[in-house]
């Protein structure tokens, strides 16, 4: 039994991103517009201290609140993903909302509960946390979407986000209930064993069912086809620093809350979920890929390469077998998922520079790019070569990663599909890619590039690289975060 | 056939019927107003299900809160001629069609053994004890769910928040 | 004492009704009540079995509790969202909605 | 003493009726369905009953408030006065208006009134005399009441008129509003009592009514009644030198009736309730030996604070649509947070003394929770002396800067 200031201990990510939001609220109340440019670094602040703690953590492997909130390296490896994306994301929309909205305090308030939710969707283990927090991480979004009221495209996004989204979770909703009915409890690992000891007799439908309505939620999260109509809309019509957020830290959350639900509550209907995972992963990625390549804006561009790389994931997901790849495939997804985190966000904070310099998102506006800011156009460059999986960059070692688990369950399929599918997505990177170095620009203007943006592209940037050239220790760390 | 069957029969047609009108009617309010039946009828099988508090809270959020939120939300966004335009969109009947395959397999699902956990189809278990203050303790004994409690507060609180951003009305 | 049965019969009706009103209205506040129609099913669901499975364990009521949380958040986002659209563009159709081509 | 107990008379009565029921040949099922059939009868009625009584005191009382005689034609000093104005609502000629959306103009008045009548069936009237003691009687009172939202709502928006509309958005920003701070008091009682049945509430004032443990819950709890009342000052919702008649407008004869009667139930029915909840319903002297003193307890502690009602309505002017906004969510609202939390740590800490304490020995504990209402209370007025003092800085200022056009216009 843990005594109170044990339990604040272990739970002090969680509640110094609440004390920071909270922080963020009040001084945003009391400071005037003058010093309003402080938030975001008192927020930075805020993460930086939720950082310390959960890395305090990292070794740590406990069960709180009667196995309601699992603390072990898992939940720890999300948790570092959730502030760094949001740390970046805080970074990159510094000066962003000048002059489209009066409200700035109260963006980075909800973004730090968005946070909040990704780390306690990674260590949620009962049904009624995963999914209040799910709708914790949902309903901060929604609001950050529609969050540009004068913008009317940002509204129309938070509106078709909403409804896709509200839809989304009442089925997840309904499949969480008749789990719940199948096994008589709401603890993960408890409907795991129960479903173990019944899988022999009796029907196998009932969690087949509810394993189809999760499947709907959690695709919902990650953007995997076909629940994946609401990525472009609001890709596009969101801000663009939080576009570049819910592209990696509320799809790595749904990540990881797939892989806790399917492995720890469903690993004996492996043979089912197989079957619905890898098509929902070919779907997803030859999906993504194909119309990608039609795309005229380049948030939606991305938004359909970003549902093509959860495809990608999702691969990992499909080659998970408890005897041959147990640890190898989920570690290869972490890696994947961190890669994917460095190489996007910086791909996004490009976008947001051009944004702010050009005042659109239209792939005509990268024309002659190079001439305007050869550093910019050098850095999409290597975030487009690892987006497409080319060495050396991040994303290639994960993808790595991912086919060396398919290939040792024998999946080649799987993999000539993955393969094939890069090709496509060569094309669409290569049709941005000439246009910003060989096209001549319509104006000659050089871009300029504000401190925060050049600091979030140097981070990503070293990170997207590092994470390649310096593979082994981010190897180690999603290998030894991948217990579950 | 007891009372509670009578009952529970009486509760379904106003849950079923008012959720035929909801997903039919042109008329926002009306739906709305179908909207308020189903959820009395399901306030309704909470107290057949022996589940008081819910039944009251039922009533008390989502017809005294969210019903009239969204009543509210119609007058709001009302246009005269929307009475005329159709209600449905061009789908509805691709729509009705996955809909009512959904139920063709939850139907199959349902008829299957439940539960896998202990095999009760029968008679439900007496209920011991009052239940409202074991539901209270369960909310807010650590060991339970004061964890995910805490959880909610703070959905809700940054969803007001959401919702007074986004709705106020817009000053440079 | 009515069969656990009956009870999962309506709450799958509900829901599939609830299903076809999301797919089939045009009218974003009607998409809401579509999905209030599924999160009252699976309330449903979640009190039908807490009463006949396991009574004396609460987390069946403390999820339903948690469903009328979320569906309150929802509502008051979605239908902020609604005004705030309504108030730029005088409608809340969700096919009138173009400016994105989703 | 025996033959004067009223509610052994009940039982006596109870028995003679059932014994007449089994002479009819029902089975004993029958028997306890009529019988309860019965009960909500009698429960139905006895709201309906009073609203006689208080109309026609309220006619007069405020007739003298205002220095007028009120009423005085019909009957005594005018008190039938009712009678004749029931007949005249009654034969008046039931309008439709076109394009009404008609079931929902038909629904809402019942509504109005079946709203607030369901109240009385958790209401303790006198010990062992309530309609169900449901163990969530708190819950099921506020789920109920927040129906009378839904009927105001509905008859505005069916009117098909842009007053009863505008009403409409008023009653749902003005009682939705007001609903957070009530039930935001209502949680004192039900943690001094640790139970959210009415009939426990009551028990447990028996050392002493919980007015005086929570006057401030008490006052939140009256002020924020009477907005969901929607009576003076808070009448906003037929607020007639602004929307004409409000919600109610297209309404006659009988229909109208019944907003006006669930209008007068739903007042006076706060008025029992904060008797309930605050001053220890039924319970007085005398009341263990002869239960049926318990009804006039509470009646007469229900007509007290009726008259305080009366008060407030004839010596008020109405607020305006923003103060009455603002004054729930920057006072009440907070107010009523900080005294939910202080008076939770107050209960916890003082821990109620058995019964078979002494008087002396409970004097502690009063004490306490009064001294922390009366820092909560100086703490309140300073805040708001603060405040005050600030806007008045402020619109020195303005009229400063402003100071010679302010002149010239006066």
């Amino acid at each position: 039994m843990l005594i109170a200031s044990q339990i604040l201990g272990l739970i002090a990510p969680q509640w110094i991103l609440l004390v920071a939001a909270m922080l963020v609220l009040a001084l945003d109340l009391t400071l005037g517009e003058e010093r309003e440019g402080w938030l975001p670094y008192i927020a930075l602040l805020g993460l930086g201290a939720a950082l310390v703690a959960s890395l305090s953590l990292w070794n740590r492997q406990v069960a709180l609140f009667e196995g309601l909130f699992l603390i072990d390296r898992f939940a720890v490896f999300f948790q570092i993903i959730a502030v760094l994306a949001t740390g970046l994301v805080i970074l990159a929309s510094i000066g962003y909302f000048e002059g489209k909205t009066p409200y700035k305090g109260q963006f980075y308030a909800l973004l730090l509960v968005t946070a909040l939710a990704i780390t306690l969707l990674a260590s949620a283990a009962d049904l009624v946390m995963v999914f209040i927090s799910i709708e914790v991480l949902s309903v901060t979004s929604y609001t950050l979407t529609g969050y540009l009221i004068a913008d009317r495209k940002s509204t129309e996004a938070g509106l078709k986000f909403f409804l896709y989204g509200a839809a989304a979770s009442a089925i997840m909703l309904y499949g969480m209930t008749l789990l719940y009915g199948a096994t008589g409890s709401t603890n993960l690992a408890e409907i795991g064993r129960t479903l173990s000891l019944a899988s022999g007799e009796g029907s196998r439908w009932l969690p087949i069912a509810a394993i189809v309505m999760l499947l709907v939620g959690f695709g919902f999260k990650v953007s995997a086809a076909p629940f994946h109509q609401w990525a472009p809309d609001v890709y596009e019509g969101a801000p663009t620093p939080f576009a570049a957020f819910l592209s990696v830290g509320s799809k790595a959350a749904g990540f990881a809350i797939l892989l806790r639900v399917f492995l720890t509550a469903l690993p004996d209907f492996r043979v089912d979920w197989f079957a619905l995972v890898t098509t929902l992963s070919i779907a997803t990625m030859t999906l993504g890929n194909l119309i990608a390549i039609f795309q005229e804006n380049i948030k939606r561009m991305l938004a359909y390469s970003s549902i093509a790389q959860a495809g990608y994931i999702l691969i990992g997901l499909a080659c998970w077998d408890p005897q041959a790849t147990g640890r190898e495939s989920i570690s290869a997804i972490l890696f994947y998922l961190l890669a994917y985190l460095f190489t996007n966000l910086g791909a996004f904070t490009v976008v947001i520079a051009v944004e702010r310099a050009v005042g659109t998102n239209e792939i005509s506006d990268y024309a002659g790019l190079i001439r305007r800011n050869p550093w910019l156009a050098a850095a999409l460059f290597v975030f487009f070569l690892s987006l497409v999986g080319i060495p050396p960059t991040g994303v290639f070692v994960g993808k790595l990663l991912i086919f060396a688990a398919a290939v040792r369950l024998e999946y080649y399929a799987l993999v000539i599909v993955a393969l094939i599918n890069g090709v496509i997505s060569l094309y669409y990177y290569y049709g941005v890619l000439r246009r910003v170095f060989f096209l001549a620009p319509r104006d000659e203007a050089p871009i300029a590039v504000s401190t925060p943006l050049r600091v979030v592209l140097a981070v990503t940037l070293i990170m997207t690289l590092g994470t390649a050239i310096f593979a082994q220790p981010f190897i180690r760390l999603a290998l030894t975060s991948a217990v579950l | 056939m007891g009372i509670s069957h009578v009952l529970f029969i009486l509760f379904s047609v106003l849950i079923l019927g008012g959720g035929v009108m909801v997903v039919t009617r042109r008329n926002l309010v009306q739906a709305a107003g179908a909207l308020i039946l189903t959820l009395f009828g399901v306030a309704g099988l909470y107290v057949l299900l022996e589940a008081g508090f819910l039944a009251a809270v039922q009533i008390l959020i989502y017809i005294g809160a969210i019903a009239i939120l969204i009543i509210f939300a119609v007058m709001l966004t009302r246009r005269l001629a929307d009475e005329q335009e159709p209600g449905l969109n061009s789908q509805w009947a691709w729509a009705l069609g996955t809909a009512v395959m959904a139920l063709a397999i939850l139907v199959i699902v349902i008829q299957g053994t439940w539960p896998l956990a202990g095999g009760v189809v029968g008679n439900a278990p007496p209920l011991t004890g009052d239940s409202t203050s074991r539901l209270g303790v369960a909310l807010l004994s650590p060991e339970q769910y004061a964890f995910p409690f805490e959880v909610a507060s703070v959905l809700l609180l940054s969803a007001m928040l959401g919702a007074i951003v986004i709705a106020r009305e817009k000053r440079h | 004492m009515v069969p656990l049965s009956w009870y999962l019969m309506v709450s799958a009706a509900l829901f599939c009704l609830g299903i076809f009103g999301v797919l089939a209205r045009r009218n974003a506040v009607a998409i809401l009540m579509g999905t209030e129609l599924m999160l009252n099913a699976a309330n449903i669901n979640l009190v039908a079995f807490w009463r006949h499975l396991r009574p004396d364990v609460m987390s069946g009521q403390v999820f339903t509790l948690m469903v009328f949380v979320v569906a309150a958040a929802e509502a008051a986002v979605g239908l902020a969202l609604c005004i705030a659209i309504y108030s730029s563009r005088g409608t809340v159709v969700v096919e009138d909605m173009d400016l994105l081509k989703g | 003493m025996e033959g004067f107990d009223v509610a052994n008379l009940f039982v006596s009565i109870g028995q003679v009726w059932t014994g007449f029921l089994v002479n009819l040949g029902l089975s004993s099922q029958w028997i306890a369905f009529v019988n309860k059939l019965v009960a909500a009868l009698l429960l139905t009625a006895l709201p309906v009953t009073i609203v006689v009584f208080t109309i026609m005191g309220e006619r007069k009382i405020i007739g003298r408030f205002q220095d007028r005689l009120g009423p005085n034609r019909v009957g005594p000093y005018g008190f039938l006065q009712t009678v004749p104005d029931v007949v005249k609502l009654l034969t008046k000629e039931i309008i439709t208006p076109t394009n009404v959306d008609k079931v929902m103009y038909n629904v809402a008045p019942a509504l109005s009134v079946i709203a607030v009548i369901l109240i009385w069936a958790v209401m303790p009237i006198a010990p062992s005399m309530i309609g169900v003691d449901l163990d969530i009687g708190v819950v099921y009172f506020l789920a109920v009441s927040s129906l009378a939202t839904l009927a105001i709502l509905l008859a505005g928006w069916s009117s098909n008129n842009k007053y009863a509309l505008i009403a409409a958005f008023r009653t749902v920003s003005q009682l939705v509003s007001y609903e957070v701070p009530l039930v935001l008091s209502l949680l004192v009682p039900v943690m001094l009592a640790s139970s959210l049945s009415m009939n426990d509430i009551v028990q447990a004032q028996s050392r002493g009514w919980f007015v005086i443990l929570a006057p401030i819950s008490m006052l939140i709890f009256f002020i924020s009644g009477t907005a969901e009342v929607g009576r003076s000052p808070f009448d906003l919702l037929e607020a007639d030198s602004e929307i004409v008649a409000g919600f109610n407008i297209e309404y006659s004869g009988m229909r109208f009736a019944m907003f006006f009667l669930g209008e007068w139930i739903h007042a006076f029915t706060f008025c029992a309730l904060t008797a309930t909840l605050y001053f220890g319903g039924w319970r007085g002297p005398f009341v263990d030996q002869v239960p049926a003193l318990g009804a006039l307890y509470f009646f007469a502690k229900m007509f007290i604070l009726y008259l305080i009602h009366i008060w407030i309505r004839a010596t008020m002017p109405r607020f305006r649509i923003d103060q009455m906004l603002a004054f729930s969510w920057k006072f009440l609202v907070p107010l009523a947070l900080v005294n939910v939390a202080v008076m939770a740590l107050a209960t916890k800490l003082l821990a109620p003394p058995d019964l078979s304490a002494s008087f002396w020995a409970t004097l502690p504990r009063w004490g306490g929770f009064l001294g922390v209402n009366l820092i909560m209370a100086v703490g309140t007025f300073v805040a708001v002396r603060e405040v005050a003092r600030q806007a008045r800085r402020k619109e020195e200022e303005v009229s400063g800067r402003f100071g010679s056009a302010a002149v010239v216009q006066e």
